[in-house]
Order: C-alpha cells, then structure tokens, then sequence
C-alpha cells in the first residue's frame, strides 16, 4: 500500500497543488484517463471546502490530504480542522425556478463525481473519503 | 492555467470570454467582474466558457450569484458551452436548469434577440 | 508563510510527485522560470537520495519535504529516517581517467544546483535543506 | 514523461535512442539495457540523449557503469547531447571529462572511426 500525504496552509493557491498531485497520483495508481477530470475535480472540491472552512474558523491550521492505493482502488481523504460547520440547507429562494443550494454544490459536485464517497468526523473537522477504481496493481507495482 | 478574461458589448448584451481555470483561487477576480459590469448597468450577460479548461462549484457559485444580480435588475445571464466535462459540472448541480446554456455566442444572439 | 508538507512511502515513482509539487510551488512562490529546472532536478536528487535510503533501512517509513517561502526565499527541506549513513568518499578505481564518486553525484548535483544548501542531522536520519531566491511577497500575497 | 529505450546498431557502433525521463524511477530500465548490450558483445555504445528531458544523478550513474562495462571489454560509451540543461548536470558533477559527448549521431561516429 502506497500512501502520500500532503499537508497544506489553507490557502486557494495550494487547491491547485492538491488537485495537482492527485492527478498524478491517479494516473500512476492506474486510474482511467476518462476518470481523471473526475478525480481532479473531486479533489479540487473537497479541499476547496475545507481551505473555505479553515480560512473561517482556523486559518492558521493546515489542510491534511491522504492518497492511497489499495486493493484496487485509489481512495483520497480530505481531513479539515474547522470546528463542525452545519451544511444546512438554506432556504431557496428564486424567481419560479428552483435554484441550487450554494452551500452544497461542492458537496453535490463530489457525490456527482466520485465513485464511492464518505462524510466523516475526523478528530477535529470533518473528513471527505473518496475513492475510484484503479489498476489492480498500483503503483507498488510501477 | 490561469484564468484570462474579456468582455465586449453589442447593443445591450455583453459578451464576457473566459479562458483558464476558474477555481477557488480565481474564482473573485470572474466574481469581480461581474459585479462590476452590473453595477455600469449592463444587465444581459452573456459568459462564454468555451475557452474554460476547468470550473469547479466555486465557479458555479460565482454564476449563479451573477446570475442572482442580473435578475434583481430584470436582466439575464447566460453560458455558451459545449465542452462535455464543464457540461458535466452544471448537469450534476443541477443548475442546468438555472442558466441557459448555448452552444454558440451566435446561437445565443439569436434567443436573446427573441427574449426581448 | 505558506507552507506544504508531502510525506510519501519510499517507492521512487513518488519522487516524480515530490518534482512536481516542488515545481508547482515554486513556480507560483515566484522563483524565475529559469531557476525551475534547477529546483526540479536538486529537489528530485535529495528525495531520490532519502528513498534510497529508506529502502535500504527502513523500507516502511515515509520520506518527508516541506516546502516554504519566506522571507523571499523558496526553501526545500527533505528529511529522511534512515540511521547515519556516512558518506564517505569510496576509492576511485578509473582506467587513467578521475571518475567522481557515484554515492555523491546527487549531493554533487545539489550542491551544484540549489542556491543555498544545508546538510543536517534530523530527528532519526538525515535533513537536506535547500533555498532559492523567489518573490518578496511569496505565495501568500497570491 | 515515461521512458523510451530503442537501439540499432551500425557496423561495430551501437546507437542508444533515449527519450522522456532518466530518474530514479527509469534508470533501471536503461541499466538493464546497457547491460544487456554488453553481455551480447557491443562494446561500442553511443547514447543519444536529444530527446531527454530529465536526467538526474541515477542517470548518471547507469551511464558511468555502463562505461565501466564497456571498458573492461575495450570498449566505449559516448554521448550525443547539445541541450543545455542536460549538458549541465554533467558539468557540475565533473562528468564531461569523463564522457565523449558530441552535438550529432554523425559527428559521433567520425569521431568514433578515427578512433579505430
Ligand atoms: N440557493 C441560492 N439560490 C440563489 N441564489 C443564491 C443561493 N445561495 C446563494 N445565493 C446568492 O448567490 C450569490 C453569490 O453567493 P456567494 O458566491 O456566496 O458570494 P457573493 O454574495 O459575494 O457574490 C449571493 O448573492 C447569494 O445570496
Ligand atoms: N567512482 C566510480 N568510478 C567508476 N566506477 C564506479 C564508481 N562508483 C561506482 N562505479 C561503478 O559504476 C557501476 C554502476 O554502479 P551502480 O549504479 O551502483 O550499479 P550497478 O553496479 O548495479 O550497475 C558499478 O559497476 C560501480 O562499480
């Protein structure tokens, strides 16, 4: 099982560096060029949420992301130290049409998005596990 | 990538080209436009993302709170996109049903020019 | 001060990741276009290097690299855990012509590449810590 | 970039195609292959490296053992490189005086057959 972690200051420009490695990582794990995009933006979504949350409630706390291979999968979980954020639904409101919670569409982005997703608690904030089929092999195979 | 913007008005609808990454780290300066050219008064936009390489909901967020402006004034903000991938992003959001989405400035045009 | 900390199990396909992530970075940290190359490769020697290592030592614990910028400076710091392996010079065995060292072309590289280098004891191996100019506002002002 | 590894061989002199990436990740598969050479009796080796992108120390070190190898058969190991960037690593690590390395395959191999 090989396994990297990046931990990042929770700032927009290190979502990028997130998104980055993922791909990369998803690429050598095994990962179908189709799904790539998926992953990226997946990932770009769930970091995105906890640097938001971060920059709220504890800027000076770093973002933490695992990537994984396993079994056949390639799983990432997204961990952030913000104290528990309610995503309530916000009442709509629109003219005739029915509109989007805001709050949720990153949400709603990854559940679009990722093969198999979890909502945990982490040990402080929340945790974001995702994962997407890969090579059977891994990248401890490469 | 990083994110390119453009805009230009024909009679009252302005055309706003995008060209990059809209993400949570550009994400204000797509926001900032927008309240800009609504506050000079133009009110049917027109955003033009066939040039976006990647949109992520931080994007969507802007549009819609774009969209949410315009609206207020009786104005309208709509997409050219073709591209399946950005396709993808409003189709699981739902939002495909929030914003007109074209597949050209020209096809646009047109309903904009029927709508009035 | 913005800081990414990757730490990754010791398998030489992650030292790609470590490259890339280094160059990303330091691209936005403001480090010239020209000095890129140069942090891709020193960076990718002092985690080739703790890999290496780690394989030899202690195949099961992760390499780690922060990567800051402060002070105008972009700085790498790769820190291995494997037990003082002593550099010490071999013998030369060449055919008339000097051969350099083969176990100190990657420090030779570094030393050669980075602009500012430290060779320091860690908490159980060996720390490399390496500097290159970069923007006086450094990431955070992105 | 991945590795590309091809090779033909022209009277006694063996032309080694490198493309992509030397690193800790692909050298084995170019020491393989040196070696491999060797053991089916070329001891004449060019390796051209105009297609590569990165080249680390590892690189370096495949290429200094695939030297020792042809050596002890009398043989030789030189380079084709003109990219700088390439060109620099075997600079700082001294290297230059311990490869042939020459601008084309061609002015290589007349370089090679004065040697004979
Ligand atoms: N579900 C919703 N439906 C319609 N508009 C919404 C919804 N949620 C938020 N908005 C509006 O969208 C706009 C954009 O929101 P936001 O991206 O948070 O930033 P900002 O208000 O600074 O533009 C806001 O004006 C907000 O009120
Ligand atoms: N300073 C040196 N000068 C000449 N040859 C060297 C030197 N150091 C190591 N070598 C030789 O270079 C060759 C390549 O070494 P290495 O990359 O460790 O792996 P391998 O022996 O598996 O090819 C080895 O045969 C080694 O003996």
């Amino acid at each position: 099982m090989a396994t990297v972690e990046l931990t990042f200051s929770a700032l927009p420009a290190h979502v990028r560096t997130a998104r980055l490695v993922a791909t990369a990582i998803a690429r050598r794990t095994g990962v179908a060029e189709a799904i790539l995009d998926e992953v990226r933006l997946a990932v770009g979504e769930a970091c995105s949420r906890a640097v938001e949350a971060h920059r709220l409630h504890c800027p000076g706390e770093p973002v933490r992301i695992e990537l994984r291979d396993d079994a056949g999968r390639f799983e990432v979980t997204v961990t952030d130290a913000a104290p528990g954020e309610d995503v309530t639904p916000q009442v709509l409101e629109a003219d005739g049409s029915l509109m989007p919670e805001m709050d949720n569409l990153g949400i709603a982005v990854i559940a679009g998005l990722a093969d198999d997703v979890e909502v945990l608690p982490g040990p402080k904030g929340m945790r974001i596990r995702m994962s997407w089929p890969a090579s059977p092999h891994g990248i401890a195979a490469l | 990538m990083d994110l390119k913007l453009d805009h230009h008005s024909e009679d009252n609808l302005t055309i706003v080209d995008v060209e990059g990454e809209i993400d949570v780290y550009t994400a204000p300066r797509l926001r900032e436009l927008l309240i800009d050219l609504v506050n000079k008064g133009n009110f049917h936009l027109l955003v033009n993302m066939e040039k976006v390489d990647f949109l992520d909901s931080t994007g969507l967020g802007v549009l819609v709170g774009g969209l949410k402006r315009v609206r207020a004034h009786d104005g309208s903000l709509e997409l050219v996109c073709t591209q399946e991938r950005i396709l993808k992003i409003f189709r699981i959001t739902g939002l495909t049903k929030v914003f007109g989405i074209y597949a050209s400035v020209e096809e646009a045009k047109e309903a904009h020019g029927r709508d009035k």
